[in-house]
């Protein structure tokens, strides 16, 4: 098994564990931190392609390379406009639940 | 091979410490060293660029973003305890992201062999963009537009954070006051961390160019000395409704678009560039858009305007 | 597809840049210019739009433009079939009427920048700018960047008054649709992994059945649908929907969960026509009828105007996923194909006027009343006669009652449903029509009785506003006049559906 | 030549390794926060400066020597930094967190 394998089934282990998070936990916080663990998870795996495409004397194939940095910057983002919401949440009501009753 | 695999054990036990921890903090914690030992993994990738975005967006920003989070909503931790999935759901979930996982392992045990690759196209093109570095080059050039909408998509992303303050707080203050004791710790590695980060900043930006670094990781890095120079007091945060404000933050995207569209003229095509000038037009780009990505990413961590003076 | 750029790409890109820069425009100047930025874009946007439906009309081909001039796969094309002109000139018109709807709802007053106001003008033109890159973009990943483009500026459009409750629905809604993303990105990975491009035409050309190409359009497609509100992801959709105000509502749910939906019509059809196959489809089919019956059943015991509607919504999102049992692999044939596609792409955009005009005139409704109780309606039929009118044109698409687009949309996927022999769709599409018609009349029926005391107005309605809720109702049911020759244009650039179809 | 400056490479990052290995041991074993924080960076400055100086043997030029010992005494300021402001909210709350 070569490295990038090794490292694409940890990608593949980080997706699996970050869903049972956003899954299991009912705090938003948690699942904004869960949806940043797949992410982490998904573009190892991308970086895994890249790596295995290394060709014409470059370590790897820098557009999946490009795509992660790319995806990286739109996932915080994401997290912080989420966080922020959050936050106004907390201000107006003093709870952070997002149960449809609650 | 005994250290990736060492690492990999590592990454996946931060992981589920991240995803186990009782207290939200303890799990921002793990996800700030998630993200360090991520930076690590892509070095062995081959990938010096993802790592130094990794380790300054991925585990830095963000991490210091959830950190603040977590303080505030400390109080919100036990009340969340009672909604807690019963156990025959937590068991499904388990059952479920194992299938998940266990069939993107066969995948990627599935992957072709020889792997698809465009590193010779994109290196059979460097010349024409001038560029040393293969990833600038993918988001300078072949894929701007990416890299266009993107700083788009960050500004968009702070003037939706912008809109939830209510509205006798607009044109205020983002962010809490920060405390401006001048014999203070944090105010002393203020001054003596901020220049020299800020350089660090624009050199990391520099050699984007040539070798790994670019406007992300650097403007990530001017953004951190923004927030540090906030924290400290050195420097109190811009009024969200600031005319100079809003000018920083829109020259990038701007001067982005204006040469885009005076690619028609020079080389018949949006975003493109002519090959002799092809460089000088790529840096003429980055540097105000570094300048705005920068500005960008330090509002976003400060979050939504919360007071109207500044003191 | 033609292999080069094509005379008149560059439209492509203004449909893009304009509104795009000009969000960051009204972002830089705020304050009154905010408005008057997006008032000079939409009709320069509406010029565009046309051009590039003229252009491919004239052509009968597609128009394709390689930003960069780099070609794919290194480079990103951005391409226009017919669908995407279809779509494009239908974002362009509600964007308009929507905008002009809003003027007197987000005024800008002298002196002082109002926050709801410039971020609404603002997030408007970025929505606008989003959609069009949804549906010209030719590159997957160019696309998920899209994507977050739409939910970052859809999000903050929920809770622009800051209300608790519209708080947690934003939340809820960017929960969902950044799970959705991060499916759809994985998807998009993995594609690249096993084919070394991410270009929709390389792709269509290099996937096979294999077990990654199954993974990814099950990856991709199930992130789609969230963001989609498709059953059983419908939970965010309600109380976002119903909770923003009138305009916003308009905007999400006549455009953006449209774009989602485009999306997956891209995947199954253009990217991996092989693989689409009829057994998948069907689960596609089943849960689009689960929304219909679910959607349908809950709005009818709404109290409130706009839930109701926006429950309404959930059943009309299940209508488009409809087409995919019918449309993929027909043993009868590629005509019926060409039908049932037909009809669940016009349901898309009859839908989107029907829908913006019925969330306008209830906009309307709780401004004139000081509420949108169904319950407290009585009167208002004698009392905004107008809007009522546009509220019940709106409706009659919704129930597919000639004359209007839904009509024909629903006639089309139910002859689609007998010819083929899957009459259990024609059922669920005729079972969803008098619901709807349930629904429709009961808002009727309350606000044409007699109300115990006089209704009293707490504000006049602007005699335009009505009017253009009532025009974007008309062109709901104009849809069902002029079929025909926008119908043609809908299938240029796409023999490769009906071949697929045959595969 | 070579085989010397690999030597004194070897010694040097190992003593370092040590010494964080000892830092952490401290962290978990140490009962209240400062003696805590005491164990951490006492032991983390000096092993953070053992592994530089190890690998400033194996760089090749002055600019990469300097970025070595850059990154070392930036370490240094931050570490001295978190463990004042850490400090200072432990005595703060009295606790032993």
């Amino acid at each position: 098994m070569s490295d990038a394998t090794l490292y694409g089934l940890c990608g593949a282990v980080l997706v699996g564990l970050g869903l049972f998070g956003l899954i299991v936990h009912p705090q938003p916080l948690r699942k904004i931190l869960a949806f940043n663990l797949i992410g982490g998870g998904v573009f190892l795996l991308f970086g895994v392609v890249a790596r295995r495409g290394a060709a014409a004397g470059l370590g790897g194939d820098p557009v999946p390379q490009a795509l992660i940095i790319t995806g990286l910057v739109v996932a915080f983002a994401a997290t912080a406009l989420a966080v922020a919401l959050l936050l106004r949440l907390f201000q107006e009501t003093g709870r952070t639940t997002l149960r449809l009753d609650g | 091979m005994a250290f990736d695999i060492g690492l990999v054990t590592l990454v996946l036990g931060v992981a589920a410490w991240t995803i186990g921890a009782r207290e939200t903090f303890a799990a921002v914690v793990g996800f700030v060293a998630y993200g360090l030992l991520l930076a690590l993994v892509w070095v062995r990738l081959a990938a010096p660029d993802v790592a130094m975005t990794e380790a300054a967006l991925g585990s830095g920003l963000t991490g210091g973003l959830l950190l603040g989070a977590s303080t505030r909503l400390a109080r919100t931790d036990g009340p969340a305890a009672i909604e807690k999935p019963s156990a025959i759901i937590r068991l499904a979930a388990a059952v479920l992201c194992t299938l998940v996982s266990a069939g993107l392992a066969a995948l990627v045990l599935l992957m072709p062999e020889p792997a698809p690759t465009l590193a010779p196209q994109v290196a059979a093109n460097m010349a024409a963009t001038g560029l040393g570095n293969p990833v600038t080059a993918v988001l300078m050039a072949y894929r701007a537009i990416d890299t266009l909408l993107e700083v788009v998509v960050l500004l968009l992303a702070l003037a939706g954070m912008w809109s939830l303050a209510p509205d006798r707080l607009w044109g205020g203050f983002p962010g809490p006051r920060h405390q401006d004791d001048p014999d203070s710790v944090l105010s002393f590695i203020g001054q003596l961390l901020v220049p020299v980060g800020i350089l660090v900043g624009i050199h990391i930006f520099w050699v984007g160019s040539v070798a790994p670094g670019g406007e992300f990781q650097g403007a990530t890095i001017l953004a951190a000395m923004g927030i540090l120079a906030m924290m400290a007091g050195l420097v109190g945060a811009p009024a969200v409704s600031g005319r100079w404000l809003r000018l920083v933050l829109v020259v990038g995207p701007a001067v982005f678009f204006t040469i885009g569209l005076a690619g028609f003229a020079m080389a018949g095509g949006f975003l493109a560039y002519p090959e002799a000038h092809a460089k000088m037009l790529i840096l003429m780009i980055e540097i105000p858009v570094t300048l705005s990505i920068a500005a960008t990413l330090a509002l976003l961590v400060a979050g939504p305007p919360e007071r109207t003076t500044q003191r | 597809m033609p292999s080069s750029a094509t005379a008149g790409g560059f439209l492509l890109v203004l449909a893009i840049v304009l509104p795009v820069a000009g969000a960051m425009l009204s972002l830089a100047l705020g304050g009154r210019h905010a408005e008057r930025v997006a008032l000079i874009v939409m009709p320069t946007g509406v010029v565009v739009a046309t051009a590039i439906a003229a252009a491919i009309w004239r052509t009968h081909s597609v128009l394709q433009y390689f930003v960069g001039n780099w070609d794919p796969p290194l480079g990103v094309a951005f391409r226009a079939d017919g669908l995407s002109a279809v779509m494009i000139v239908t974002a362009a018109l509600l964007i308009c009427g929507i905008g002009l709807f809003a003027r007197t709802q987000f005024p800008t007053p002298r002196g002082v920048e109002a926050h709801a106001s410039l971020a609404f003008w603002t997030l408007l033109l970025a929505i606008w700018g989003a959609l069009n890159a949804v549906f010209i973009s030719g590159d997957l990943f160019n696309l998920y960047v899209a994507l977050e483009l739409l939910t970052f500026a859809a999000v903050p459009l929920v809770s622009l008054d800051g209300r608790a409750e519209t708080l947690a629905a934003a939340l809820r809604y960017l929960v969902f649709a950044l799970f959705g993303s991060i499916l759809y990105l994985l998807g998009a990975v993995l594609l690249y992994g096993a084919y070394g491009t991410l270009d929709i035409v390389l792709l269509s050309d290099r996937v096979h059945a294999e077990p990654v190409a199954w993974a990814t359009i099950s990856l991709m497609t199930a992130g789609l649908l969230a963001k989609a509100a498709l059953y059983p992801f419908h939970l965010w959709l309600p109380p976002a929907h119903a909770g923003a105000p009138a305009p916003a509502s308009a905007l999400l749910s006549g455009l953006v969960v449209k774009a989602p939906f485009f999306l997956v019509v891209r995947l199954w059809f253009d990217v991996m026509p092989r693989l689409s196959d009829r057994e998948a489809a069907q689960v596609l089919g089943i849960l689009g009828a689960a929304a219909i019956l679910f959607g349908s059943v809950v709005a009818l015991r709404q109290a409130r105007l706009k839930l109701l509607i926006a429950y309404s919504t959930v059943a009309q999102i299940g209508y488009l996923f409809l087409m995919f049992p019918l449309a993929i692999k027909p043993e009868m044939g590629r005509s019926w194909s060409t039908t049932a596609w037909t009809g669940g792409m016009l349901q898309a955009i009859s839908h989107a006027f029907a829908k913006a005009a019925m969330f306008m005139a209830a906009g309307l409704i709780a401004e004139a009343l000081g509420h949108d109780r169904v319950a407290g309606l009585s009167g208002i039929g004698r009392a905004l006669p107008i809007t009522v009118f546009a509220f019940g044109l709106g409706g009659l698409s919704l129930m597919g009652l000639p004359p209007s687009g839904g009509f024909v949309a629903k006639a089309m996927l139910l002859t689609a449903a007998v010819a083929e022999g899957q009459w259990w769709w024609a059922a669920v599409v005729l079972t969803g029509g008098l619901l709807a018609g349930g629904y429709v009349f009961l808002v009727l029926a309350r606000s044409l009785t007699d109300p115990s005391e006089p209704v009293t107005l707490l504000s006049t309605v602007s005699p335009i506003r009505q009017a253009i809720v009532v025009a974007l109702a008309l062109c709901a049911v104009l849809l069902g006049f002029v079929p025909l020759r926008p119908l043609e244009l809908l299938q240029i650039g796409r023999p490769e559906m009906a071949i697929g179809g045959l595969k | 030549m070579s085989l010397a400056l690999d030597v004194l490479t070897i010694l040097s990052v190992s003593t370092g390794a040590f010494f964080f290995l000892a830092g952490t041991v401290g962290l978990l074993r140490f009962p209240d926060a400062l003696s805590r924080l005491h164990a951490l960076t006492k032991a983390d400055n000096l092993g953070l400066g053992l592994v530089v100086l190890g690998l400033l043997f194996q760089v090749e030029g002055f600019l990469a020597a300097l970025k070595l010992v850059g990154v070392w005494l930036l370490a240094l300021l931050a570490g001295a930094t978190v463990t004042q402001l850490i400090a200072r909210i432990a005595r703060m709350r009295g606790s032993t967190m």
